[in-house]
């Protein structure tokens, strides 16, 4: 199964049919049993997460690892990966006070647009299970991603909520031309938003097609009706 | 065989069972409480310093190897369980983290070793015997020769010593208590919803491992001598143990004890007859046992972050280039 | 309860303020302090030093009972607290006899002791002797290990602070003109000693087995060399210091015994390591058939008084050397006085901790000022002339003791009870018994 | 009493431990490496100082005793006092030499980080401190059980002791100054804000892009190297070492001194190191006040050290100065750090004091009555 760039695609099937896996093996969690993962026509099967994240491929979790102790902003800014980030030039300030400046601004635009507005300075493990959601979302923004593959975004918040945060992924895409995989378990929502859908079903590749065709599949509702 | 003297078996054995009887309390109360119990050693001194002053004070009643353990064991579980209300529970009360605990534990440490201090000062001084290097006067009424080798002290701690074992065995895995223990080693919060009491079964926890770790103490203070300092210059051994145990399986810490000990005599006498590696290395071999055996089969929970645990081999190679 | 740690939290802030403040305060206090002390001219500093010390003179001349300190830091923990306790025991005795023999001698003059424990830690050491030094003390005896011994040195050469160390027998600490006393002899002439008994006793392939620190080292090494010379052979086996057990090396021990078929072993150990080593080889075949000897290290101690170890002993005719002049009354009557007090011998090198204190007393009265460098010039006269429990105590011009006559100690019993006994002597480079 | 030389012994004291309680807060408060092997690399850096200036002032004097002999000491007792110039070079360049060999060892030593989870890695560095120290005693180049003396004071060749070793205690005060300033740039910088995500979540961080393996060891690296300046601090003070100097207990201290203070706060481990050090000096006072009780009042001054801990962390679990994660530098590039003007601060302690003075005052009368 590929991903075309620039599309929203989208991963559906029941629980257990192996669509987090997927995710892990992409983004370098766990190595493949069989298969190989390409990116832009490159191999990056086995390679770290982390270098699977610098190349622009970056996943968000489930259920959100945040770093408890820091503040909200503290956990965008970690993934932003900044200059200071470097022992030595992290001694002199000059070395990365504008950048960080930028990259503090940048935060703070995140955080208002996926609605984390007011919260930045609260202590990650204070603010609420919807927060942390977003939290994992607009960290995963915050180092201009080439691919994104975001982890059910809209569990556990609200429907209005959940309908600008992918407006916000939308217009995402539209600006930076970033491309979306989205595992989503409420596909009222997805379906309005995704162009390309992927069914899996016990680890198994059910059906695919545009949203339609994938609708009116009937193999797919019985996977559906059946657990 | 040539190599390998009977004394270095027998003191294999010996000091492995000992090894293995000071290293399973420390991992049940780890399992339970979450808290690596520095206090341990004190408990060990505890215990074999109650053996050894009844039995030098009331040789009429405490020669009897079996009275002086019951009431060590008591002892030990008292001071096991006064620490944990004192200490232990109000930190956990407050939320405080394991490594807080850790260093609470340091502390208790601390003064109890200088509380046994004054008071073994206090205790010689009054009957008039040097109680800094004790060994306690127990009559052996039965010996059973082992291997052609016959000592009454350890044929009764190889008796006592594995039916103590067995004992923790059937408490740990057969009574209704230990699977409680179980549970809240498992999962806290989970036992706490299925109706078991977290602080009952830390109590009784503290209650169990203290007095084995008591009782421990009279076994070494039988096959050698007590003092003040004794269990400190065990304690590294002791978490070497357990932690070849990764602090989680008992018959894995038993393992454990038996293998630091074989490094200490048995490997120790082979290099020593073989390459002439000076005796003063002992203490060498077993700390080296113990980084192998963590660094070539990091024993269970003892293996790294998810990833490093998945991509081992690549990992190494990329290190070493 | 999460809730009270959270209200905890507000008032919480204060202590470690509090704290900062304080240390701050101390800090800055103290460098004002020296500011003002150091702006003074000397010559102001030594008149009103010239003044106060003229009126310290009326003021004895009022005959009140002026009261020196002597600091003492021993191992009352750690690996040596055994000796540390039963030294602290010793000294005390020291006192009072110092004290009273003043007081018969209506000499309006008493000392006392401050015994600060150092951990038998060089570190310990340090702290434990700049402490006493800080509280004005001149004079420190003890500490025991001749690292610890090292550890002090640099500081007390430095501040004038005379250490007078009743057991450390380092030869690295030989120095001459330091301020650095040790009222105990170089063990070279032991190690002579031991070597030659051995040798008389018709062993000629031993295996010397020695603590593995400066003490033993040292000693093993002057034995070989003398042993060879009488045309012995002597295998040097070291074991670790501060383990808890060495049944395992006991068994290497046998084996070895075995191996290269030695006729004795010569025990080089302080006393709990020796009487644990002796605990175990007694249940060992090959060890109980061959002669054994000794350092000093392991007499005095109560377990090879009980009738395992006894028998163990007479079986194999354990013979040890340790220093003491022969037929000392001094000695005799101490260590009678001692064995009532506590019930049990003197331990190793309690004789010189006894001499230690007496020598320090006798030499801050000749010194006749509490300072250490008169004191250190008055040690060496007060020892040059003084016989102690140790016996004589004369000084060479390294602050060591010069002669050492020894003993030669075996446990025998005498009507039914186990008892040490000194069977014989060496001085002078011969052996007699008797 | 003898105020100044209490000050000056104990603020070197101070300085030598709070030097290792930064370091080890790095390491354990900030990136949640639990290391349990402070004192091997410690002992590194003193016995790389103590070796290397023994080596240069025999061979540039044409000497070749061994370094532990009688000889040895008795020389450098002449040699340190001959060539001021040569002492501070040969002190400098140790200092950097200490820096920089047990900075490697730690980066080492953090091989086993990737093998072994945070739990197992503390008793893993442990016991190759043991392996080393044991190695130590057994090497005889180096001293072996004779250890190391006559090592050459900086500044030998001042005459009067008490300027000698207030020099010393400045020398060692700028160091320590100089390490604190570093390790709050360090912490309060982005880099700061990786070791901490590291300590939350390692496998979080490292999906977020971090090469997690290369944060510890740099961190390991920096952290060691402190502990050998601080070792060389400590051998050129005493004047020798060996290598029992260096047992597990020490770092059990340290780490007391950190948890103690407050984990993942450079205030914190000074006040730690502080408090403690004081205490094992200031206490010996007890030994002057109270002869001959029953019990040895050596026993009850440990004892006391010992309840205090314990108490302290029941009275305060996260330590005297806890974690405070808003004082991070972020804060203020948008004026958001939420600091208090002096002036409130002083108003609020002054408060806080009044309070306590009541509470005390208080306290006083029902134990009067």
């Amino acid at each position: 199964m590929s991903v075309r760039e620039g599309s929203v695609t989208g991963l559906i099937g029941p629980n257990g049919s192996g669509k987090t896996t997927l995710f892990n093996v992409i983004s370098g969690f766990y190595p493949p049993d069989s298969g190989e993962v390409y990116f832009m026509g490159n191999k990056i099967t086995g390679l770290n997460p982390n270098e699977i994240y610098n190349l622009g491929v970056i996943r968000t979790f489930q259920n959100p690892r945040l770093f408890p102790r820091l503040t909200v902003l503290e956990n965008l800014l970690v993934a932003a990966g900044s200059r200071g980030e470097r022992v030595t030039s992290s001694i002199a300030k000059r070395n990365w006070v504008d950048g960080e400046a930028k990259l503090v601004k940048k935060a703070y635009e995140i955080a208002k647009s996926v609605g984390l507005e007011g919260v930045e300075r609260n202590i990650a493990s204070d603010v609420s299970g919807a927060h942390m959601k977003l939290i994992e979302t607009a960290r995963s923004l915050m180092n201009s991603p080439k691919v994104l593959l975001v982890d059910e975004p809209a569990a556990g918040i609200s429907y209005s909520a959940a309908k600008n945060l992918f407006n916000y992924l939308l217009k995402l895409k539209e600006d930076y031309g970033i491309t979306l995989f989205i595992i989503e378990h409420r596909i009222d929502i997805l379906m309005d938003y995704v162009d390309y859908v992927y069914v899996l079903h016990l680890g198994k590749l059910l059906s695919q097609g545009t949203p339609e065709e994938v609708l009116s599949d009937k193999k797919v509702r019985e996977a559906y009706i059946g657990d | 065989m040539g190599l390998i003297d009977l004394n270095v078996i027998v003191n294999t054995i010996w000091i492995g069972l000992i090894y293995s009887l000071m290293a399973i309390p420390l991992t049940i109360s780890y399992k339970v409480t979450r808290v690596l119990n520095f206090a341990h050693t004190s408990l060990i001194t505890v215990g074999a310093y109650v053996a050894v002053i009844l039995s030098l004070v009331y040789p009429s009643l405490f020669s009897n190897i079996f009275l002086a353990l019951v009431v060590s064991f008591f002892a030990g579980s008292v001071v096991a369980i006064l620490n944990h209300k004192l200490v232990y529970r109000r930190l956990m009360d407050k939320e405080a983290s394991p490594v807080i605990l850790m260093i609470a534990s340091l502390g208790s440490w601390i003064f109890l070793k200088y509380l046994i201090y004054s008071i073994i000062s206090v205790v010689s001084k009054a009957i008039k015997k040097d109680l800094y290097f004790a060994v306690p006067n127990f009559n052996y009424t039965f010996n059973l020769n082992f291997l052609g080798v016959s000592n009454p002290a350890f044929a009764y701690s190889l008796v006592l010593g594995l039916s103590l074992v067995a004992f923790t065995f059937l408490i740990f895995y057969k009574t209704s208590f230990g699977k409680a223990m179980r549970a809240v080693a498992d999962n806290p919060q989970l036992a706490q919803i299925s109706g078991i009491s977290d602080e009952s079964v830390m109590t009784l926890t503290w209650l169990l491992s203290g007095g084995l770790a008591a009782v421990s103490g009279v076994f070494w203070a039988m096959f050698s001598y007590a003092s003040p300092e004794f269990a400190d210059s065990l304690v590294l051994q002791v978490f070497a143990a357990c932690v070849i145990g990764g602090i989680s399986s008992i018959s894995l810490t038993i393992f454990g004890g038996f293998i630091i000990a074989g490094a200490e005599n048995i490997l120790m006498t082979i290099l020593y007859t073989l390459v002439g590696l000076d005796l003063s290395f002992r203490p060498f071999l077993s700390f080296l046992t113990l980084l192998i055996v963590i660094l070539v089969r990091p024993p269970a929970g003892a293996a790294g972050g998810l990833p490093y645990r998945l991509k081992l081999r690549r990992r190494e190679s990329k290190w070493t280039s | 309860m999460s809730t009270e740690a959270k209200e905890a939290k507000p008032s919480g802030g204060i202590l470690p303020r509090l704290l900062a403040a304080f240390v701050i305060g101390l800090i800055l206090g103290g460098i004002g302090v020296f500011a003002v002390q150091s702006s003074q001219s000397s010559a102001q500093l030594s008149a009103l030093q010239n003044k106060v010390q003229s009126l310290q003179a009326t003021v004895d001349a009022l005959n009140t009972t002026k009261v020196y300190t002597i600091g003492v830091s021993f191992p009352l923990t750690g690996e040596l607290s055994d000796v540390g306790n039963q030294w602290k025991t010793v000294a005390q005795m020291a006192l009072n006899d110092l004290n009273s023999e003043l007081a018969n001698e209506n000499v309006k003059v008493q000392f006392k002791l401050v015994i600060v424990d150092d951990k038998t830690q060089a570190q310990g050491a340090l702290t434990a002797v700049q402490s006493l030094a800080q509280q004005g003390i001149k004079v420190v005896i003890g500490p025991a290990a001749s690292s610890q011994v090292k550890a002090v040195k640099a500081y007390a050469d430095a501040n004038k602070i005379l250490i007078v160390s009743p057991s450390s027998t380092s030869p690295t600490l030989a120095i001459p003109n330091d301020f650095i006393i040790r009222t105990v002899g170089s063990d070279a002439v032991q190690a002579e000693a031991l070597a030659k008994l051995a040798f008389g006793q018709g062993a000629r392939n031993v295996i010397v087995f020695y603590r593995d620190d400066e003490y033993g080292q040292a000693f093993a090494q002057f034995f070989s060399n003398v042993f060879t010379s009488l045309g012995g052979k002597a295998t040097l086996t070291k074991y670790a210091t501060g383990l808890a057990d060495y049944a395992s090396e006991v068994a290497q021990l046998s084996s070895q015994v075995k191996s290269i078929g030695a006729d004795a072993v010569v025990m080089i150990s302080f006393d709990t390591d020796g009487a644990n080593i002796l605990g175990h080889a007694k249940d060992d075949s090959t060890l109980s058939s061959v002669k054994w000897f000794s350092s000093e290290g392991v007499h005095g101690t109560t377990q090879l008084l009980s009738p395992e170890i006894a028998t163990f002993i007479r079986k194999v005719n354990l013979l040890g050397t340790r220093p003491v002049f022969k037929e000392n009354p001094v000695y005799k009557d101490f260590a009678a006085r001692y064995k009532k007090l506590t019930g049990r011998d003197p331990p190793v090198f309690a004789a010189n901790v006894y001499d230690s204190i007496i020598l320090v007393g006798k030499a801050i009265l000749l010194a006749g000022k509490y300072d250490g460098e008169a004191i250190r010039a008055a040690m060496f006269k007060v020892a040059s002339n003084y016989y102690g429990a140790s016996g004589w105590c004369i000084l060479n011009d390294a602050g060591d003791r010069m002669y050492q006559d020894y003993a030669i100690w075996t446990v025998s019993s005498v009507n039914g009870t186990y008892e040490y006994q000194d069977i014989g002597s060496y001085s002078g480079g011969t052996i007699t018994w008797g | 009493m003898d105020i100044i030389g209490f000050l000056i012994s104990w603020i070197t004291f101070f300085s030598i431990y709070s030097i290792l309680s930064i370091s080890l807060n790095l390491e354990a408060g900030y990136t949640g490496i639990s290391n349990f092997g402070k004192a091997a690399f410690y002992g590194i850096g003193a016995f790389i100082a103590a070796v290397v200036s023994l080596l240069v002032f025999l061979t540039l004097s044409g000497l070749s005793y061994p370094l532990y002999s009688l000889e040895t000491i008795v020389a450098m007792g002449t040699l340190s006092k001959q060539n001021p110039v040569l002492n501070i070079i040969v002190f400098l360049f140790t200092l950097t030499l200490a820096f920089v060999i047990s900075g490697v060892a730690g980066y080492l030593v953090s091989y086993p980080t990737l093998r072994v989870g945070p739990a197992f890695l503390g008793i893993t560095v442990l016991s190759f401190g043991e392996l080393l120290r044991i190695f130590l005693r057994n090497f005889q180049p180096t001293g072996g059980t004779y250890g190391l003396a006559g090592i050459p004071h900086p500044f030998a060749f001042v005459q009067d002791p008490t300027a000698r070793d207030l020099a010393f205690m400045l020398i060692a005060l700028t160091l320590l100054i100089a390490i604190y300033l570093f390790s709050e740039r360090l912490v309060n910088s982005p880099y700061g804000r990786l070791m901490k995500s590291v300590r939350e979540d390692e496998v979080a961080s490292l999906c977020l892009g971090k090469d997690v393996p290369k944060i510890k060891a740099q961190v390991l690296f920096i952290g060691s190297g402190m502990a050998g300046i601080a070792g060389a601090l400590l051998a050129y003070y005493m004047g020798s070492i060996n290598p029992d100097i260096f047992v597990p207990s020490l770092t059990f201290e340290v780490w007391a001194m950190v948890i103690f203070g407050g984990s993942a706060n450079n205030k914190g481990a000074l006040l730690g190191a502080g408090v403690i050090t004081f205490l094992n000096r200031a206490s010996v006072v007890l030994n002057f006040m109270f002869q001959n009780l029953p019990v040895d009042v050596n026993y009850i001054r440990w004892m006391l050290v010992g309840l205090l801990i314990v108490a302290t962390l029941l009275f305060k679990p996260e330590g005297l100065i806890p974690e405070d994660t808003r004082s991070s530098f972020v804060w203020s590039l948008f004026g958001e750090q939420k600091t208090v003007s002096f002036k409130e601060r002083t108003e609020e302690v002054r408060k806080r004091v009044k309070l306590y003075v009541k509470k005390l005052i208080s306290w006083f009368m029902m134990g009067g009555e």
